[in-house]
């Protein structure tokens, strides 16, 4: 199982802050979760479809489609920062 | 030296701090961002802007504070630092409100003065922090500045 | 905006009365300059130094606010800046006191920033402030230092 | 007549903060007035025989040895500035 945090504009777009997903065994990488989420999910699927797609983390630090993902593992989709 | 916080700061106590800590600092520099009225950080169209009547500041609680301390971390291994702040702050925001501050303290002047840059160009957009604006009109997210981005570029060597 | 003067501030106070002055100001960087114990602007040769006892800072009555006011004039035509302000101590210090305090405010961060750091410039090399270093060993004019006035050509277009 | 202030180690040098000086009609600039300090005087002609010639103001405003001097100036020499 892993938690899945959205934030500000997806947060709102999802209708959730957070979900729990099991993880099956072809989910492995990021790019194999946001395949996974699309196609249970329309909101997602709709999200990723936007010309601004969602930034992702993997146990709050940045990363990348190809990054690895794990049992317990926290993944954030947000969109572009805009602190300061 | 790291904090995200919904409360506000005294710049006072902040400056205190830092120049107890800094040992023989030769330079300070504070840099403090505050709530516009009139926000253009939305839009490149000034026509398009209305008032803020307030902000509301969320952030990734855990993330926030490993990329802060991460940006303070290689502003100290770039410039020789003796002491970095930053104090930011989340939740509901008026005009006027302080926002950030980002505080460093070094014998030179050069050095004080480009890493509090630096660190506002990668708290800009590369810490988990976004704004919502509320107007008269409407709430909505600000949007990231293509200008924000490429501020970050400089820093690249 | 301008003061000489031999006695301490404030930077709370200065910083209040710079937000209630710069209206819809979105940042404020405020520099502060300290005296240093060990002083390199006198040599460039870290094995000469010397800790510094007491600093005696001389300067030009009446020509020194003039160049002041000229600094922050060209500031101000440079950047978008809501608000200026120079305090500049003379007579005699020590370590760890403040020196100098240059605060900018503007809509805009790079602005403030940028300006501040151009008036520092200026005043180490453009306004009539001399610099006596007492040690243990002697009392000395401290020299200018040929970064300090190399600093001031990158402001030339 | 016109008042010349002298600053920092240049004040040390001169042994004094200050002189007033009858301007004969031949001192007209600023080079003039140099060119008269050092005939009559040894400690400001050893000033600007030093390699560190001092910096000028007349007025309160710096000046060029070509700048012109009249009656009532305020004239400055000092070493180069070391504020900040």
């Amino acid at each position: 199982m892993i938690t899945i945090l959205y934030f500000a504009s997806i947060r709102e777009h999802m209708g959730k802050a957070k979900e729990t997903v099991e993880l099956t065994e072809n989910i492995t990488t990021v790019e194999a979760l946001i395949r996974h989420l699309s196609e249970t999910n329309s909101a997602f699927n709709q999200l990723c479809q936007s010309a601004n797609s969602p930034l992702i983390s993997v146990n709050q630090v940045f990363a990348e489609p190809s990054s690895p993902i794990v049992f317990g593992d926290e993944v954030g989709f947000f969109p572009s920062m805009t602190g300061g | 030296m790291i904090s995200v916080q919904t409360s506000d700061f005294e710049l006072e106590a902040e400056y205190t701090s830092l120049r107890n800590h800094a040992g023989d600092a030769g330079a300070i520099v504070m840099f403090t961002g505050l709530v516009r009225e009139i926000c253009t950080a939305q839009s490149d169209n000034p026509g398009d802007l209305d008032k803020t009547e307030r902000l509301f500041l969320e952030h990734y609680p855990g993330m926030t504070e490993k990329q802060l301390e991460k940006i303070a971390r290689e502003a100290s291994e770039r410039w020789p630092l003796l002491a970095v702040r930053i104090i930011h702050r989340v939740g509901e925001l008026f005009p006027g409100d302080q926002i950030v501050l980002v505080a460093t303290a070094s014998s030179h002047r050069q050095a004080a003065f480009e890493s509090a840059n630096f660190i506002m160009d990668f708290l800009k957009s590369r810490a988990p922090f976004w704004k919502k604006q509320t107007s008269s009109a409407e709430s909505r997210w600000i949007e990231s500045r293509i200008s924000d981005v490429d501020s970050l570029k400089r820093w690249r060597e």
